[in-house]
Order: structure tokens, then C-alpha cells, then sequence
């Protein structure tokens, strides 16, 4: 405490700074974490007005119980293929991203990210809305274009930024971008994507359009003053959109507390506005179809926004560029009393007698043969470190719609100089 | 043909284009039932109705991301930012986001929108009401950015940047709203009606972007000017009898540089003017420009006229705001060298 | 409806924009407002935690009945003395609007703002913290500066950028800012402060300091990112600061339900962030008073930020700029059902016997002869019209804390300017 | 005296001053207990506690305002931008209030911090991790931008940025934190160590804000640069074996006006250098002064080398990356006219 400031009967300030609870050394706990009992909570009618919705935030839409059955008034009951369906996406992105990230530490890309442990959130949400509404996706949510059968090659291609990249090499790994399958381009610049989708999701709304849009966003990212803005129009003009919050409790090196998690849930932020708000077991893959499927009918019946916390763990390192042991605990994704995801759904599948070990083993082969066959297609059209998008002229295209003068001079100094070169 | 001030020739070319696109929607604080503190939008809202024609919260970032998800939809959004002053909050939107749209999805997501906002000082509003920020915007690429001078243009101008199909950043310049501003505060001011540049066509019509226009012709030096600098230069040439050749640019980016290139090497003279704080503004472009370009055409350095480096000053605006006493001198000393 | 769009069994989206009550013409109805009894509301102890706020910020704090009566759990038991103090500088700030508004519609400034029916929020918060608590205001403020004795003078000098201005005349009329009264520099960026307010009471906890912060805010401006930024950091870091926000209602012709007043309260923003929040009678100078005391001790005990709504309506025109009868009906201000803030505390003054209509006669006549001579004394000073500030040198000053040879020359420039005129 | 790289020498410089200063706090995204995403502030976290060294939420306009506030209240905070990419959020924050905050309370309220950010590409970051925005902080008044080009200035400049009682903007090529690039990306890297510049004395010294360095002694073109460019600017001359000096400018606002007249009134030729895009860069404003002061010596139009009007591009990087092979021909372009 510092003398000039002191004064008689006031006490001393100090500033608090949360702490995560292990840091690497310490033997992590999670056995604080609150887990209500899976169909525990109640069902709101999709009608019901988003005060109804104020006590559901600070507790969990669980389905999937510890046995792998699907239970309480949130089972979608989906049936057996759509089921399926949802386990051999999730599958997919995972073998996906385990290829991907070992071309980068081949050096065939600069970077990669991957959503292990957070597959369902994606992947349960692209089947639970049509296929003609859009996505305002982060870089965690690979598996919306896995759902909706983008090609493997294109994606792969994208990440290294080669001939076949459809961005033409301009944007960093992983940043897709496809008009045709409602995926809008994910931007570097964190949660610019959730007010951009509420202003997509009004202009459905002035068209008198039915599409709805769905923006994702991480617990880190809600800090930003994009997210505030976003949830205000959303709620002010009853825009058709849900706004998810995929809570995975780092962001890069800084845990959730950062970003205001101990406080409160981050489903609890629409209850300060007004808003109707859920929150999600991010790795029951039920939950979440079932929770997104509430929320698109709300917003499609004109009833507005939902914004819906997905509970989860982010079980790998931030990226490629990152090292999680320097901050947290080794192998603390294992032990994230929710599960995983994908494990989860298959236990479920196996539970109504819909497949089995062979069937499960089968399909992971076939999914690692069909992803090693689309990387070397991918590779044949070169990678960032050998063959990468070069086309000089296209440098300069699509800044403006066609060219000012300005832009054609500088492409004729580039093409000079590479004639030079 | 209507006489029309400046807020109506605006008025107009929101009505003119909601009538024909029902894809064309407008958006921004106080634009909807009240009509904009301006009052360019008046009106709007009662003949289009609250879903084309609505006040957003005030949050500036939000009204620009809004914009962009509109346009990604499809849409024509037309956003006003109160003051130029505001822009700021929306900042990362305009340049991160709408700048780079059509860029990184590989010109699969063009985001036609126009962000227009009133901006310039001269009216006492102190360094939160007059501010210019209008070299920001030139800096980075995707944004093309347009400030009309005069009724005439200001319609056609505004027209264009709605048709266009990249982000336009459309700067009006307050002071010259109800009438032209030659920068002698201290003389009564002249209403637009009295000004050729009043006669405003009914109906389409547009202005290219891209294009500056020549507002006075002359042999001895160019001026290049912009807003409501055009008017200045044209009544500082007239004062002090010099026979300046005065561009109004229109649009800085992308800027006319045939006009600037042409004009100078006949001129062999350059002085710059703008309002904006001088240190690397739009000045500066120009002024390196016209160097790299007619180097051997020019007999006396680029003259810089500008706003001063400090906050813009409420009590002593007079002092700071770039007028014929500093133009003036500026010119003879161009055509001493 | 447009045709591309249609889908079967899908309905037509429409978008919601919410609108006032009444617009002109219209008859103000202001009965759908609830107004819960006064001392109905519960006082959490000082130490509860912020959760225990959550039902409180639906309701209202109000200490002042129909008779004037101060009564329930709310009421801060102030003796006479502090009540008259009170009392009169919300009469002071009354007449020095009245004043200062006459004075730009006489062209003796550009630009006036006032407060009228909002009083009570800045002179009873001022006199609830102690004198070195530091307030980042609005500009609807003033009350602070004359609850801590700032001079009028200076004041009307500031308004009119005059050679008394302490601000020599760089800032717009009410910008005040002074560091010894405590009152942070007015931004003409909304919002901007309150984020500043966080970062200082950050620094005092830091310090192991006592001195706590004050922010004030409009409903309309909690819609800028700054606000969510503040709120989260506040929260996060546990700042000693109360952030006010000051419901209106209106923002200039915007009423406050585009800002998502139709959706909530605006202290519910308080449960969304997981800290303690209340809601205020605005027009109660005991309620804010209460509110404001119970918050400081919370923060002065390390337990962190509260955000305030004060309740309140926007009587005057938004500004000397501004006419609010072209987007609301006239004369809504008189119809507000809280009453006005000045006579609701002489009611109870009266009440109570400690103040009678002579006394009160006279104050006012006193408070207009002061006000008057302040007047007299900084127009001698000059007016923006006549003797605004002049001193070319120190337009150049300030900009750094010396002045780099960019500015020198400048200064010449301008100087050799002002010789050529 | 320390052989140090350029984060070490960073990294050095807070442990000195936070050792001398108790109100030096610092802050930003992952720089506590990670020490941030490029390790500038390993350790300190460590060594000075958590209320003086603390990670921050993610939303940069936060973290600008809270600074301000501390540094309102008598703290000298050192805020880190992770990357300069993401320092948009934060604008409104640091061009209209750190700013002017000490000239709209005449002096009252000076604000003294210091906003560290990495920037600058050629470490395929694409188009968020690669900018170069000094520009846009040049343009507005109260704010001085440094940017060190080596390990020893960048901790003297960091020392006297944290001493300076304005708010100083500080930009940290990151391409040249472990090593000099001289833009070569198809040749082994060298690390600081073998860099004299490496040569980092203990303990605390400063490099004054607003004076340049001559990197380079020259007669026949001087070639003003910043940052990473410096050290394109110098293999360049070696590699066209052209006599160039070489001005490091280390400050861009105030630039070292002296030095820049000096030099290239001696060699009457100039050739200006940086990494962001052309149009209103920095260059702009160098050229402007050039020709404005130096007219009369001038041989030949001031010559803009940078980065296009374009995104940083990923996989293209290094054809966007303004290396010798863009400046040797400017210079001998330059010597030729
Ligand atoms: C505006 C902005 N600030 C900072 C960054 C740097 N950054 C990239 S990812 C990241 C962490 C994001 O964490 P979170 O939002 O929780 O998402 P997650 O990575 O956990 O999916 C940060 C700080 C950025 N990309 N954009
Ligand atoms: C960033 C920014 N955007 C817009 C404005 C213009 N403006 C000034 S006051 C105002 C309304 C503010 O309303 P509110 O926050 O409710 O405060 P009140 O005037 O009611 O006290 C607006 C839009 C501004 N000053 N700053
Ligand atoms: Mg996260
Ligand atoms: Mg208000």
C-alpha cells in the first residue's frame, strides 16, 4: 500500500486476477465442474418467451446419459441414419484434422488448427438447420463444411494455399470460405463474424426471406465489442439468428476466467439482454442438434435470437504455433468429465443396437483411406512449401471489382520484377 | 431540374434509388422517424416504412457489420455515421472486413454498401464534430472513397456509390450543406440556390466515381481540392487574381490521376489543399504523386495546404481551418519559386 | 415477400423494429410503466454476493413515497443538513441550465446541454462517495462539478470558450474537466469513458489504494463496445467502480428501446456479466443516494464493480441542437410519474419540517442572484461570440508534452497568418 | 553487455524499468504467466506479481481504455497488441483519447503509455498477422510511433517510450525478433548474435524518440527506412554495390526532419522504403517533405518503394514483400533520372 494514498478507516484495494485452477505441475481437478444429471432440465415451448429461458443458462441441456442413452424432454430422437450420419462427420473431421496437422509439422503448410474434442458442436448443428441457411463460423468449426459434404480436396487445398486453393492462396490455412455451401468466410479478426451474421440474419428477416443464419464464436472472442453489438441488433430486431458461444475454456494460453467464466455462465450473457439463452453440453452431440434445433425454430417463427453456450474443452493446443504444456496441465483433455464427443455418440449408437465395434472400425478405416486419398489429390496440386497458389495477376483482382489504375500499375511492377527475379 | 441544397440533392438520391431497388435499405442513428440529424434522410422512413428505412443503436461498429451481413445477404445497405468523428468504433469493420471482402473469398462475397457521413469542420463542433479522416480510409485497399463539393454532384455521386459494387466511403462535408463556403467566416453565407451546381436533375442520374472535374480552368499552377475546399480555391483564385487551374477531385480513391497528371504538366505548379490534419493526409498522396509523375514538369515544390497537426479547436476554428489567408500566400509563393 | 426465396412450409420472415409509444400527436401514456411502492425492495447486506442482486434489477430502488415520505430498507437515514445541501445544488444546477441554455439562444456559445429531471442522479451520487473518489462523466453531469463546489464561473467560462476557459477553449461548451474536483475530462465520443473508469480503478486497486471510481453512461450509448468492455473488465478484475447507466429513455430522436430497453432492464446487463447491478428511481435523490452508498462500500471492500440504471426521462430536448417535439409528443416530461427530482425532495424536506416554502422562495431567488453575478463575471471574460479564447501559441501546445519542430512551424505558420489578416 | 535478440532485448527493457519503477504495469492478451505469444514478457509475471503483470480479456479497445485509465491515474502502463493486425479495435481509443488528452484538458491529464505491438509480414501470417498500420497513427496528433530495426535500439527505445509522458506507439518487426532479414526468404537465416547490433548493454540506457540513426554512410542516394526495411535497405546497397546512405528513421512521428534534409540535400537523390501498402503510407509523407524542403537539390522524383494496395497475401508473400529485388531497381532508377 502506498503512503500518500493511505486514509484513516478505508481499507487497502488490490486487484484480483483469476488464476485457472492447475497450471503445468499441478494435478488438475474438475471435479468442481457442476454436471446436472443428462434430461434433468426442462424443455421451454419454442413459443415460450425468452425470460422463461432466465435459470436454463446456468444449468446444462444434457441427452446422452453415462450409459449412452438418450434421455429427457431434449432428446431430438433422431433416427438411426441421421444418427449415422452425425458420428461418421464427426469421424471424419477428426482423421481430417489429424492429417492436416501432421502436413504442417511436415512443413507442407505454415499453419493449422484443430477442433479436437469440440466435433459435435459443428457437425450436430449443420444437421440441425436446412441446408440453405448460412454459417458465420470461427476456425474451430471445420465440421459444418465436413456435414455438408464439402469436398475433402478443396478444404485441403485451401490449407496449402496450393493451385487448387479456391481462395487463390490468399488467405491464411484453414480461413474457408464457400458461398455454395453457406459457409461465410472466416476472418483472423476475432468475432467480426457475429454482427455480420445478425445483419445477414435482418436481411433474411427484410426479404421476408425464411433462411436463418447461425454465427459461432469462442469464450475468449466474447470480450470483443463485435459480440455486444451483435447480441444488441439481434435482440433489438428480433434478427433470425443463433448465437453460439463455443466455451472450450482457453483461449490460446488464457483460461475462460479471463473473460469473465468464473463470474457466471456465458449463456447467462442473454439474460442481460433480454434474449433467449441455453446452455449446452458442447460434447453430447444430442444436446447440441437438440438445442439448435430449438433456437432455429424460435428464430424461423419470427421469435428472434438464441444465444447458446456450448460447454466443452479445447483438448489439443491452440494451433500449430502452440505449445498448451507451457501454461496448463499435460493430457488435461483426457480427463474432461464430459467425454468425448465422438466416443459418446458411438456408445449411443451401439446402445440402440444401430452399430457396432466392427461396423465403427470398418468406417474409421474407410475414413482415413478416403482422406489419404483426397490428400494426395490435394498434394498433386502442389503445397505451400512446394507448388503453392502463384499467379501474379490475380494479386491484384477482386480488391475492387474491376481494376483502378493504380492496381494495374503495381501488377505490371510485379510482373516486372519477377521477370527480373 | 430542381434547386436543391446539398441535403435535399442527398435526399433525393436515396429516393430516386429506393424507388427503383427494393434491395436498398438505410440504416444509422437517428436516420428513421426523425430523418437524420442532418435530416438527409427525411422522409425516407414514412414513403419506404421501418424495414428499409430504420434507426440503429448506437454503436457504429455494429452498424457497419450489420451493413456488411446485409450486403453479404445480397442487399444495398446505405449506413450513415452521424458524425465522421464516430466513424472510429467501426473501424476495423470498414477496413478488416468490408475492405477485404471480395478479396478473400475470392470475389465470391462483394459487399455492395455505402457508408456515408457528414464530415469536415467550420461549424463549430470542436475536435469531435469537424474532424476529416478521410486519408484513413485511402490507405487501406477495397474502399473506395468519394467526397462530392456541390448538389449536383453530391446526387450523382451518392447514385453511383449506391450502383457500385465494392464499399464506398462517402464523406459530406458539413459546412457546405446549406450552401457553398469560401472560408471568409466573417462574410454572410450565400445559399446553395444562388449556385449553378443547385440545378438538380429529377430523377437517375450519376456522377462517375473516379472522375474529378475541372472547376475553374487556368495556366499558372493547380490546385487540387477536394469538399469544401473546391470553394475555397475558387474564391482564393479569384482574390488574388491568379489565373489557378482549381481540380476537385471527388474521389480520392481511386483518384483521377489523368486530370492531376494533365493539369499539372500544363500548370508546371502544384499546391494541394484539405482540411485535414497535415501529416501523412491525403495531402501527402498527392503531393508524392505529382513528384513521382511530373517531376520534370514542375517548376516550384508541391505546396501543402492544410488543417494544422492539433485537435481540431473550438474557440479558435478560424485559426485552424485552411481559408484564402492561407491559401493565398500559398499560391503566390507556388508562382514565385 | 420475394419470390426466388419462398419455400414450402417455411414461414416469411419479417423484421422487428421496435417503436415508441407515442409520436407526435399522439397522447403520452406512460401507465404501462411499473412503478413498485416505494421501501418495497429488499436491501442485500453490502457483502452479499452479486448473484443476490439478480431479481433486483427487474424492480426499483425507491426510498421516496407519494408524501415524501422516506421509507423501507433503501433509506440512507441522511441528516437535514446533507438533505438542504442536496436540495439546493439540484436547484443550483436548475437554474445554471436555465441560464447557460438562455445564453446560447442568445449567440453567446455554439453548443448547450441540459439535465433537467436528472438532478438527482449526479448531485446525490456526488454527495454519497467520498471528495477524492474520482467521477468520468457525461456531459448531463454537471451536478457533480456543483455538488464538489467547482466555481460557476469557470464553468460558464468553459461554455463560453471564453479567456477564462480552463480548457482554453479547445473543447466543445460543457466538455468540463477538472483533476482537482475529480471530474475526468468529457469525451465527445460516447462511451469512451467508462472503460477509462475500469482502467483507473484497476490502478487504485492496484496501488493498494482506497480511492474508488465512478463512470456515468447513457442508455443509448451502452450499445458501443466500450460499455461491454468496461462491464467485462470491471468484472473480471473486480474494479472498484460503479458504472451508472442513466436511462432517459431517449438518445437525441432514438428512444431507448432501439438501444434493447423493450427487452430488459438495463441493469439486467448487470446478471448477464455476473456482477451486482441494481435499478433506481432516478427522480429519488435518497434512492440514488442509497444505491450509490451501498455500491461504494462493495467496491471500498474489494468486492467489486455494480452497475446502476437509473431510471429516469429525458425532459428537455436532447440538446441546444435538438427539437423533440419534431419525433414525441410535448410536454411528455410533465407527465414522467416519478415526478421531478427537485420538488420530490422539498416534499420531504417540507415533510419532515426541515424546510418551508419561504425558505425555499428565497434559496431560489438567492440561487438565481448567484448564478446572475457568476454570469456577469465570466461574460466580462468574454463570450464565443465576443472575446472568445485567443491565443494562437497554444493551439500548438498540449498536443505533446513538448513540442516537436512539426508544431513549431506550424505555430509560425499560424502566427504569421494571423499578422497577414 | 548481452548478446540478446530483439525479444530478449524487449523483454529486458520492461525488467529494467519495472525494477526501477513500481507504477509500470503491463497487460494484453496471454502476456502473464505465458510471457505472450512471441515470450517479450516471459518472466515478468513471475518476478513482479500478477497486479502488475496480468493477462487481459481479448478486446483491444478494453485493453487501450484501461490503460488510459491507469495511466490517468499516475501508472505507466505497457500495453501488448498481440498482433498490430488487431490493434483496429482499439483505434477509436488511442486517436480519440490517448490522443488528445492532454490538449482537451490543457495539460491536466497527460497520459503516459505505451502500446507495444508485433508488426509487419514475411513470416506468412497472411493478411491478419502480416500489417504494417503506422500510417494511420501518423495521421493524428498526441501519439508518437516508434519502430526499432535491431536489439539495441529496440531496448533503448523501449526505455525512453516508457519514460516519455506521451502515449507512444511502438511497433516490433517481428520478422527480424530473432534475427536481421534482409529480404532474401530463399537464404539461411542469421541470427542476431552475429549482429553487432546484438550487443546489448545491461541495465538501463535509452535511444532518444524522434532522432534517426545513419545505418549507412553514402553519397550518391539516400534511402530512408524503418523496421525490417532498414536491413533490406542495406544489402541492397551492398548487393548493387551503389554508394546509398542509409537513414533509419527509429521514430516516425516526430521524424528526425534534420537528418532526412541533411542527407538527402548531400546526395540530391531519395528513395523511400517501407512495407505497407503505397497509397497514404508513410512514404507518402516522406516524399511530401522531401520535395517540399529539399526541392532545389533534388536530381531526380522521390521514388516509393512498399508493399502493393493489396491484402497481405499468404502464399504469395514474396511477391508482395518489397525485397532487394524491388528496391535495387529503384535505386539505379534513381541514379539514372
Ligand atoms: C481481434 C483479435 N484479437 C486477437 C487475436 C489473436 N487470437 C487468435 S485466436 C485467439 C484466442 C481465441 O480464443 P477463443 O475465442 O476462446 O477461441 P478458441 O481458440 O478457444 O476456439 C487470439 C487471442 C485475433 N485473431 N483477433
Ligand atoms: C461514438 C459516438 N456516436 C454517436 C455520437 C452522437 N451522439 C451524441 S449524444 C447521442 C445520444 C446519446 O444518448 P444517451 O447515451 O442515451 O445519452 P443522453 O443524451 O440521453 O444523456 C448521440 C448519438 C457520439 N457523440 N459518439
Ligand atoms: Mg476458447
Ligand atoms: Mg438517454
Amino acid at each position: 500500500m502506498n503512503k500518500e494514498t493511505e486514509r484513516p478507516n478505508r481499507p487497502a484495494l488490490s486487484l484480483h486476477v483469476p488464476e485457472p485452477d492447475a497450471r503445468p505441475g499441478d494435478e488438475i481437478d474438475f471435479s468442481h465442474i457442476e454436471i446436472p444429471a443428462a434430461g434433468s432440465l426442462r424443455r421451454p415451448d419454442v413459443a415460450a418467451p425468452a425470460s422463461d429461458t432466465r435459470e436454463l443458462v446456468y444449468s446444462l441441456v444434457r441427452v446422452l446419459d453415462h450409459d449412452g442413452a438418450a434421455v429427457g424432454p431434449w432428446d431430438p430422437r433422431l433416427d438411426p441414419d441421421t444418427l449415422r450420419r452425425m458420428l461418421r462427420d464427426m469421424m471424419l473431421v477428426r482423421v481430417y484434422d489429424d492429417r492436416m496437422y501432421r502436413a504442417q509439422r511436415q512443413g507442407k503448410t505454415s499453419f493449422y488448427m484443430k477442433c479436437t474434442g469440440e466435433e459435435a458442436i459443428a457437425v450436430a448443428a449443420a444437421h440441425a438447420m436446412d441446408r440453405d441457411d448460412i454459417f458465420f463460423p470461427t476456425y474451430r468449426q471445420q465440421g459444418l463444411l465436413v456435414a455438408r459434404d464439402y469436398p475433402l480436396v478443396k478444404m485441403m487445398c485451401q490449407v496449402y494455399s496450393n493451385k487448387g486453393d479456391p481462395l487463390k492462396g490468399r488467405q491464411l490455412p484453414i480461413m474457408y470460405s464457400d458461398r455454395g455451401h453457406g459457409f461465410f468466410s472466416i476472418s483472423g479478426n476475432l468475432a467480426t463474424q457475429v454482427p455480420q451474421a445478425v445483419g445477414w440474419a435482418m436481411a433474411s428477416a427484410i426479404k421476408g426471406d425464411s433462411r436463418i443464419a447461425a454465427a459461432w464464436i469462442g469464450d475468449g472472442a466474447t470480450a470483443e465489442g463485435d459480440f455486444h453489438n451483435a447480441v444488441t441488433f439481434a435482440g433489438v430486431y428480433r434478427a433470425p439468428v443463433i448465437l453460439n458461444v463455443v466455451n472450450n475454456q482457453w483461449a490460446i494460453s488464457t483460461f475462460s476466467g479471463i473473460a469473465g467464466g468464473n463470474l457466471t455462465t456465458f449463456a447467462a450473457r442473454a439474460v442481460g439482454y433480454g434474449i433467449a439463452g441455453l446452455r449446452v453440453d458442447g460434447n453430447d452431440a444430442l444436446a447440441v442438434y437438440a438445442a439448435t434445433a430449438w433456437a432455429a425454430d424460435r428464430a424461423r417463427s419470427n421469435l428472434g435470437p438464441t444465444l447458446i453456450e456450448h460447454f466443452t474443452y479445447r483438448v489439443e493446443g491452440h494451433s500449430t504455433s502452440d505449445d498448451p504444456t507451457a501454461y496448463r496441465p499435460q493430457g488435461a483433455g483426457a480427463k474432461w468429465p464430459l467425454g468425448d464427443p465422438v466416443e459418446r455418440l458411438r456408445r449411443h449408437l451401439v446402445s440402440i443396437g444401430e452399430w457396432d465395434d466392427e461396423r465403427h472400425q470398418a468406417q474409421q478405416e474407410a475414413l482415413a483411406a478416403e482422406v489419404r486419398a483426397a490428400q494426395r489429390e490435394a498434394e498433386a496440386q502442389g503445397t505451400l512449401g512446394s507448388g503453392h497458389y502463384e499467379d501474379i495477376g490475380s494479386l491484384f483482382e477482386d480488391v475492387f471489382e474491376d481494376q483502378p489504375w493504380h492496381l494495374r500499375e503495381q501488377r505490371d511492377e510485379a510482373l516486372a520484377e519477377a521477370r527480373r527475379k | 431540374m430542381t434547386v436543391r441544397n446539398m441535403i435535399e440533392a442527398l435526399n433525393d438520391a436515396h429516393d430516386v434509388m429506393m424507388e427503383r431497388d427494393g434491395d436498398i435499405v438505410v440504416l444509422g442513428e437517428d436516420v428513421g422517424y426523425f430523418g437524420g440529424v442532418f435530416r438527409v434522410t427525411a422522409g425516407l422512413q414514412k414513403k419506404y416504412g421501418t424495414s428499409r428505412v430504420f434507426d440503429a443503436p448506437i454503436a457504429e461498429l455494429g452498424i457497419v457489420a450489420t451493413a456488411i451481413g446485409m450486403a453479404a445477404y445480397g442487399l444495398r445497405p446505405v449506413a450513415e455515421i452521424q458524425f465522421a468523428d464516430y466513424i472510429y468504433p467501426g473501424f476495423d469493420q470498414i477496413i478488416s472486413e468490408a475492405g477485404r471482402m471480395r478479396y478473400r473469398t475470392a470475389g465470391e462475397w462483394p459487399l455492395p454498401m455505402v457508408i456515408r457521413t457528414p464530415y469536415g469542420g467550420g461549424i463549430f463542433g470542436g475536435q469531435t464534430h469537424s474532424q476529416s479522416p478521410e486519408a484513413f480510409f485511402a490507405h487501406m485497399p477495397g474502399i473506395k472513397t468519394v467526397i462530392p463539393s456541390n448538389p449536383y454532384d453530391a446526387k450523382g455521386l451518392l447514385i453511383a456509390a449506391i450502383e457500385d459494387n465494392d464499399p464506398v466511403l462517402f464523406f459530406e462535408p458539413k459546412r457546405i450543406y446549406n450552401g457553398p463556403f469560401e472560408g471568409y467566416h466573417d462574410r454572410p453565407v450565400t445559399p446553395w440556390a444562388k449556385h449553378p451546381a443547385a440545378e438538380v436533375p429529377d430523377g437517375h442520374y450519376s456522377v462517375p466515381i473516379g472522375k474529378a472535374a475541372i472547376a475553374r480552368e487556368g495556366e499558372a499552377v493547380t490546385i487540387l481540392a477536394y469538399g469544401t475546399m473546391v470553394h475555397v480555391a475558387l474564391a482564393t483564385a479569384e482574390a488574388e487574381g491568379i489565373d489557378a487551374e482549381v481540380i476537385d477531385l471527388r474521389t480520392i480513391v481511386p483518384v483521377d490521376i489523368e486530370a492531376i497528371e494533365a493539369s499539372v504538366k500544363k500548370t508546371g505548379r502544384c499546391v494541394v489543399i484539405h482540411e485535414a490534419t497535415r501529416t501523412a493526409g491525403f495531402g501527402a498522396e498527392l503531393a508524392a504523386l505529382v513528384q513521382e509523375r511530373c517531376f520534370y514538369h514542375l517548376e516550384a515544390p508541391v505546396i501543402r495546404v492544410t488543417g494544422y497537426d492539433v485537435p481540431y479547436p473550438h474557440s479558435m476554428e478560424w485559426t485552424y481551418f485552411p481559408g484564402p489567408a492561407r491559401l493565398g500566400p500559398a499560391l503566390r509563393k507556388a508562382l514565385e519559386d
